[in-house]
């Protein structure tokens, strides 16, 4: 009655009553037969990350997909609905999307934030709901120091991967000087600090560069031309190996540069880099010889990746990008939990209880989390470029 | 001899015979096409057509890399053009029957309103409205979902006081700030600083109130800085500095890790708390006890503003923005004002800045963009430049409308597809009503006299350094 | 050791980088000229350049090409991209300008209007065309970016000396055409005084849409040539741009010949201090200078008049 | 004889400020006529209202018996009106070649005749033809403004103010002029201050007071009318 009488005289709010009235409809409808749950993916599906998002929010789609037909896990009791919530990759923008998901009451688990800025302003929120977060692709070491219970990962924090490449890169590579590139990102910096790190305390010299991302590649708001720069830069400084922490658009252009300005050395990256797209912006002839670490395992090797392969592009309109496994890993793995549970035991804090024990077969690895919500068995693998292909050349030293 | 003149006809009485002579615009001896080109209800029509088609593209499917055309087959060569073609009908002939009948048009509208028309400059009925709309926003919040208290705090009530801030420079003052975001950080990251999230910090930590006046000092500070050389520029130039400005800032927030954090941002930032004579409140998770300190710090400054806008100052600021050559010929002191709406709209980002970083408790460089500033820009436009109503409406009907979106996709609606959007509302909006939904009423007199060829309505072509 | 070292490796570099800016920059100064309006859209006109020069390279190229026939695809390429460019910036002018002007609206909402075409446009790219880089085929053998030659000590890549050619020519084909053609003609009249340059018989209207197609063309043909090395995205625009503006109001905006100075000068003062400084803060040099010559020169290098002679 | 341009109970407003009320002006063909007035009686917006720079609220503005004051600017120029506005407005960063090429912006074909004409008319333009028109004295920008808009032909020339700020050898020479183009066929709307001057060479005047014509006549008539006499021809009551 108050309310009513409240709209009636806002007319000029017209805005703010229209959004009232859509509230009714949010109320989560249970079906008498098979109980419906949602599964949400919070990630950046507008705005300058779009990509990155889309390449996850179309494989999250596509594991619920297949849950309700029936072909990862049989038939299920239940049916799934899928909630995309945009943040922008944006720490400002987060906690609306995590209100947007935590408000309707349907939603079971979330897959993400993509973001670890996200993570950190969203966080608090979904803990306070119990509401399982599965971040593919989130991987700044503290995301997992604030006790939130609720949170898991399902890629190696940079603290897992820095040292892992910085062994490599001194031992296996013998490099005794490096030159180490981040792209300005919160994830690539992360991951650069600890190569750094790790690489000076094993003995070798380390020259650190932020070139920032570009507007190329859409995340950043660095110029392209300035890799030509950073090339020569890093030509003279005549090391035999160059470590860049970022994603694969920006490597492949630093790597053609790199290449251009008669550089002789050896390129490594890091998973953000671990994309066919490499290889064909790159070209073969520049990315060659080109190492690459990941705490996943080649998806390649996996008879399930294929499919997926071909029913992702057939969704989404574009192929399998950074992170698209690592996403349908996290859905299939909340899929199992789910499926294990029942019905009857489905809420949101006996997902997140039972998410502390699973372990599931996915494409990029065997899910199993650590207490903290990391996950577990953080084995970091070495991929080599080859004749145009990346193979995975085994486990890191 | 001296020729008769003859008889001039009684002042605006049309010569008998001259309306049938009258040369159209395309002028004589034109090729048919070409007529038909000239044709009013012609262009109108492939206007309707050509606009309905776009329409019928954006919110078509989506094309790929592989494919660059099929998005464009799939939404022309497609059942559902037809759609799109019948609206552009529809469209065209609504248009041509409202040109018809525009003089019916005009006595309907003056008709129906009339009433407003009378009350709206009756201050008791205005100040009325204001009352119950604050009732409205007093009371209505407590009856919604967390989300939409979310969206009330971060996404319409921030916004709605960094619209407010920018509308003092842009506004009032007519000075183009492209880097109005750099003082939203400087806020945020003041905050960060005397409450000792910062990697770099005092021995001792700031409540975050107490940090409200020094993030506000801050951002000032800034804005003077700033303020003081560039202001003699001419608008574009001061657009452009301040542009880099802004981009300066937030690449030393990221770069500079060890004092800022550096791309990680900063986490950990307190919420709001109160400790005094046995009170103890803290601003928690929730939502509400946000959304009405900011309410209140909003109605609060919209006072001020108002009656600045009324004052000395607002009337100064009113010359500079009409004519500033005029305005320092007589004896006003052009760069004092400029610098003082500079630093008053920098102050009110700084203290959104610190809003945010309480809430939120954690900031990182990445929000803090050029991509931001344009935004905050657009929401003052849109709502109506100098306008406080139209900068507050402008901001919530702006920052509600991709929310509403959010959980109601209308017609298939894509997230991904929002800015295509946004982006033709905003030329749309421009070409139908260039002054904002809400303008001012000088800034509507300023507008129709620029219309008139009188005078220009912004401060973007006159400088202090021009007139030196 | 700081810029001392390699020093004719970086000015290389900035002065490659330098062409594109002023070739980008000359659209805004043109503009400006004949509107004193900041035409915040001009990128998209950059990135439509980008995609039509990669979709017709695409449809032509075979096995990669060799000698005349790499010459002649770029020649292809660039005459795609200015075309492209061209009608992006004339139908940008027709429905989000001309409007607006026949209101004789307020200067800052044609700049919403810009910024709200801008969106659509970029965003419509990212919708059609994917959201993820694609890279223009070779037209040379094995990489568009090899080294063509040494000197000074600087290697010079073959994409440099494009970029250089393509540029020089296209500028200097702009200064004739706007020192001696009618066309030119009338864009300086109109730019200088346009109300009596209507009294004279110049159709303001046409002369302001040829201004827009002038520098959508050569926008466009930057745009190609900028995505023959860097692929092509729908966000291209946004950072080139955003310079080649810096270096326009650099060298004076409004002034053609500013253009191309503000633009090699920027190239150029932002490569050489990466010899010593960390890249990332490269655009807090460009900007930082920008500051320092608009406080010391607020007219820009060479003053800001669309004259034929500074 | 008809009346080549003829203007009809003409109002223009600027916003809310009336410019001009009821305006009723004829020139014939072959004429010079003088439009008299003080500063803001709406002299130039007159011409400005012929050129079709500023739409008239009401009433309307005929060349040859067609309505032109609708149509826009460059194309009234193309009809046949030449206007040499109020302070010269010379494009200065252009040379004098470049100015008068201008002038003749509408027209295709050679123009060589037509500059040999001007240049005939100012020789000292010839002189400065490379020059940049802000490099001329006042006079010459003047002579200027009057060949430029003699390139386009016009059967009817509008000046505004030719007068203003030149020394009296200048403004002699200049009137002296006037009077030739008039012979050579072209006719004239002149706008002048210099009230005595203009009578003079002038066949009729009008007298605008406050946006309104007070007084049309013979310009000898004029000359002769006390009332002129007292306003603008600076002489006292007798």
């Amino acid at each position: 009655m108050q309310n009513r009488l409240l709209r009636k005289l806002a007319v000029p709010a017209v805005a703010v009553a229209v959004s009232a009235l859509s509230l009714g409809a949010t109320a989560a409808t249970a079906a008498a037969s098979a109980p419906t749950y949602t599964i949400a993916y919070e990630g950046p599906l507008s705005g300058g990350n779009a990509q990155l998002g889309l390449n996850m929010k179309f494989a999250v789609q596509l594991a619920i997909n297949q849950a309700n037909a029936g072909r990862t896990f049989g038939k299920l009791p239940f049916q799934l609905k899928f909630l995309p919530s945009d943040d922008q990759g944006s720490a400002t923008q987060s906690p609306t999307a995590a209100q947007q998901v935590i408000g309707d009451s349907s939603v079971m688990a979330v897959v993400g934030p993509a973001f670890s800025g996200a993570t950190k302003a969203a966080e608090p929120l979904y803990a306070q709901a119990h509401l399982a977060t599965v971040s593919p692709s989130a991987t700044a070491p503290e995301l997992a120091q604030h006790g939130w219970r609720n949170f898991f990962r399902v890629v190696a924090d940079d603290n897992a991967q820095g040292p892992a490449d910085a062994t490599f890169a001194v031992k296996t590579l013998k490099a005794k000087t490096i030159f180490s590139i981040d792209d300005g990102s919160a994830y690539a910096s992360g991951l650069a600090t600890a190569f750094d790190n790790a690489a000076k305390k094993m003995g070798a010299k380390v020259t650190h560069q932020t070139a920032l991302g570009t507007t190329q590649c859409q995340a950043g708001t660095g110029n392209v031309q300035q890799y030509s720069a950073v090339a020569t830069t890093v030509k003279d400084s005549k090391a035999p190996v160059t470590f860049y922490a970022g994603y694969y658009c920006d490597f492949a252009l630093l790597a053609k540069s790199l290449r251009a300005a008669g550089y002789k050395g050896t390129l490594m990256s890091d998973d953000g880099s671990l994309d066919p797209h490499y290889v064909s912006e790159a070209g073969a002839k520049v990315a060659n010889g080109t190492f690459i670490s990941c705490a996943c395992a080649d998806l390649s090797k996996s008879a399930a990746a294929a499919p997926f392969a071909k029913q992702f592009e057939a969704i989404a309109h574009f192929p399998v990008g950074t992170y698209s496994a690592e996403a349908y890993d996290a859905t299939n793995t909340i899929i199992s939990v789910m499926k294990q549970l029942g019905p009857k035991g489905i809420n949101r804090a006996s997902i997140v209880n039972a998410l502390h024990h699973v372990t599931y077969k996915g494409l990029t690895k065997v899910v199993h989390f650590q207490a903290n919500g990391n996950i577990a068995g953080t084995a970091v693998y070495i991929y080599h470029v080859v004749k145009g292909k990346i193979v995975e050349l085994g486990l890191a030293p | 001899m001296t020729t008769p003149l003859t008889p001039a006809p009684t002042p605006g009485a049309p010569l008998q015979g001259t309306d049938s002579l009258l040369l159209e615009p395309s002028g004589p001896g034109r090729a048919p096409w070409q007529r038909l080109l000239a044709n009013e209800d012609f262009r109108r029509a492939v206007g309707c057509l050509a606009g309905f088609l776009v329409l019928a593209v954006m919110t078509g499917p989506s094309g790929s890399q592989g494919a660059p055309t099929s998005g464009f087959t799939g939404s022309l060569f497609n059942l559902r053009v037809f759609w799109f073609v019948g609206l552009a009908a529809v469209l065209w002939g609504a248009m041509t029957l409202r040109r018809r009948y525009s003089a019916a048009v005009k006595v309907w509208n003056d008709k129906a309103l009339a009433l407003p028309r009378r009350l709206l400059p009756d201050t008791r009925v205005r100040y009325g409205a204001y009352f119950v709309l604050l009732v409205f926003a007093v009371v209505y919040p407590m009856h919604i979902s967390g989300f939409w208290q979310e969206v009330a705090v971060q996404q319409i009530g921030v916004y709605v006081l960094l619209a407010i801030g920018l509308n003092v420079v842009v506004g009032y003052a007519g000075l183009l700030d492209l880097g109005y975001v750099a003082f939203y950080a400087i806020g945020a990251y003041s905050a960060a600083f005397w409450t000792g999230a910062m990697p770099v910090h005092l021995p001792f930590h700031l409540n975050p109130f107490w940090t409200i006046p020094l993030a506000i000092l801050a951002a000032m500070l800034a804005g003077v800085i700033l303020g003081v050389p560039t202001l003699r520029l001419r608008g574009d130039y001061l657009a452009i500095v301040t542009l880099g400005f802004g981009e300066i800032i937030s690449i030393v927030a990221q770069n500079l890790t060890s004092i800022t954090g550096g791309p990680g941002g900063v986490l950990g930032i307190p919420h709001f708390s109160v400790h005094l004579l046995g009170v103890h409140y803290v601003w928690g998770l929730g939502n509400l006890p946000y959304y009405y300190l900011l309410l209140g710090f909003v109605v609060l400054i919209l006072i001020f503003f108002h009656s600045l806008e009324n004052s000395r100052v607002g009337r100064a600021w009113t010359a500079i923005r009409e004519d500033e050559v005029a305005a320092q010929a007589s004896g006003i002191n052009v760069l004092k004002y400029k610098v003082m709406a500079f630093s008053i709209g920098a102050s009110t980002a700084g203290f959104a800045g610190v809003m945010t970083a309480s809430q939120v408790s954690y900031i990182e460089p990445a929000d803090f963009t050029y991509q931001l500033s344009i935004l905050i820009l657009v929401l003052v436009i849109f709502g109506g430049m100098g306008s406080l109503p139209g900068a507050v409406v402008g901001a919530a009907v702006l920052q509600w409308f991709p929310q509403f979106l959010r959980l109601h996709p209308l017609f298939g609606f894509q997230q991904q597809d929002l800015y295509i959007y946004l982006g033709a509302l905003l030329v749309v909006m421009m070409i139908f009503r260039p002054e904002g939904i809400l303008p001012s009423k000088r800034r509507k007199r300023e507008i129709g006299l620029a219309e008139h060829g009188v005078g220009s309505a912004d401060a973007m072509t006159t400088s202090t350094a021009e007139v030196q | 050791m700081c810029f001392t070292q390699n020093f004719s490796q970086y000015l290389v570099i900035g002065l490659a980088n330098g062409f594109l800016y002023a070739l980008i920059a000359l659209g805004y100064t043109l503009v400006y000229g004949v509107l004193q309006l900041i035409n915040f859209a001009h990128s998209e006109v950059f990135m439509s350049g980008g995609f039509a020069g990669y979709f017709v390279l695409q449809a032509v190229v075979g096995k990669q090409p060799h000698g005349v026939m790499s010459v002649v695809m770029i020649v292809l390429g660039i005459a795609a991209g200015a075309l492209g460019g061209g009608l992006v910036a004339f139908l940008l002018e027709r429905v989000a300008y001309r409007p607006l002007r026949r209101r004789k609206a307020p200067k800052l909402a044609f700049l919403i209007s810009a910024i709200g075409a801008s969106y659509f446009l970029y965003n419509l790219a990212g919708k059609e065309f994917g959201r993820t880089s694609l890279s223009v085929p070779y037209i040379f053998n094995g990489s568009n970016s090899g080294i063509a030659f040494t000197i000074f000590g600087a290697q010079v890549q073959t994409i440099y000396v494009i970029w250089a050619v393509a540029a020089i020519v296209l500028l200097v084909s702009l200064d004739r055409v706007v020192a001696k053609t009618k066309l030119g003609k009338g864009i300086r009249a109109v730019a200088e005084d346009a109300e009596t340059a209507s009294l004279m018989g110049v159709n303001i209207d046409r002369v302001i849409s040829q201004a827009f197609v002038l520098g959508g063309l050569l926008g466009g043909a930057a745009g190609f040539l900028f995505g023959l090395n860097f692929g092509v995205v729908y966000t291209m625009g946004f950072t080139p741009a955003l310079k080649a503006f810096t270096a326009a109001v650099l060298g004076g905006i409004g002034n053609l010949r500013g253009a191309m100075l503000g633009g090699l000068v920027l190239g150029v003062a932002e490569s050489l201090p990466l010899s010593c400084v960390n890249p990332a803060w490269q655009d807090v040099i460009a900007f930082g200078i920008l500051i320092v010559v608009l406080l010391f020169r607020p007219m820009g290098l060479l003053g800001e008049r669309l004259g034929r002679s500074a | 004889m008809t009346a080549m341009l003829r203007l009809g109970g003409v109002d223009v407003r600027y916003g809310a400020i009336p410019a001009l009320r009821g305006v009723d002006i004829e020139v014939r063909e072959g004429e010079i006529v003088a439009l008299l007035g003080a500063n803001g009686a709406g002299k130039t917006t007159t011409l400005r209202t012929i050129s079709g720079l500023v739409r008239p609220a009401k009433g309307y503005v005929a060349l040859d018996g067609k309505r032109i004051d609708q149509v826009s600017p460059h194309r009234i120029v193309a009809l046949g009106i030449g206007h040499v506005p109020e302070g010269r407005r010379i494009f200065p960063r252009m040379t004098v070649l470049e100015n008068l090429e201008i002038g003749a912006y509408r027209r295709r074909g050679d123009l060589r005749s037509d500059l040999q004409h001007i240049f005939g008319l100012f020789p000292i333009l010839e002189q400065r033809r490379e020059q940049n028109g802000g490099t001329l004295s006042g006079g010459e920008q003047q002579m200027l403004a009057i060949g430029r808009a003699l390139m386009s032909r016009p059967q009817l020339l509008l000046l505004d103010e030719p007068s203003m700020g030149l020394a009296p050898l200048v403004v002699e020479a200049i009137f002296d002029i006037i009077e030739r183009i008039r012979d050579e066929g072209t006719t004239i709307l002149l706008v002048e201050q210099n009230a005595a001057q203009a009578l003079q060479l002038a066949d009729r005047g009008y007298v605008l007071e406050n946006g309104s014509v007070v007084m049309a006549d013979d310009a000898e008539a004029l000359l002769g009318d006390e009332r002129v006499r007292v306003a603008y021809l600076g002489e006292g009551a007798a």
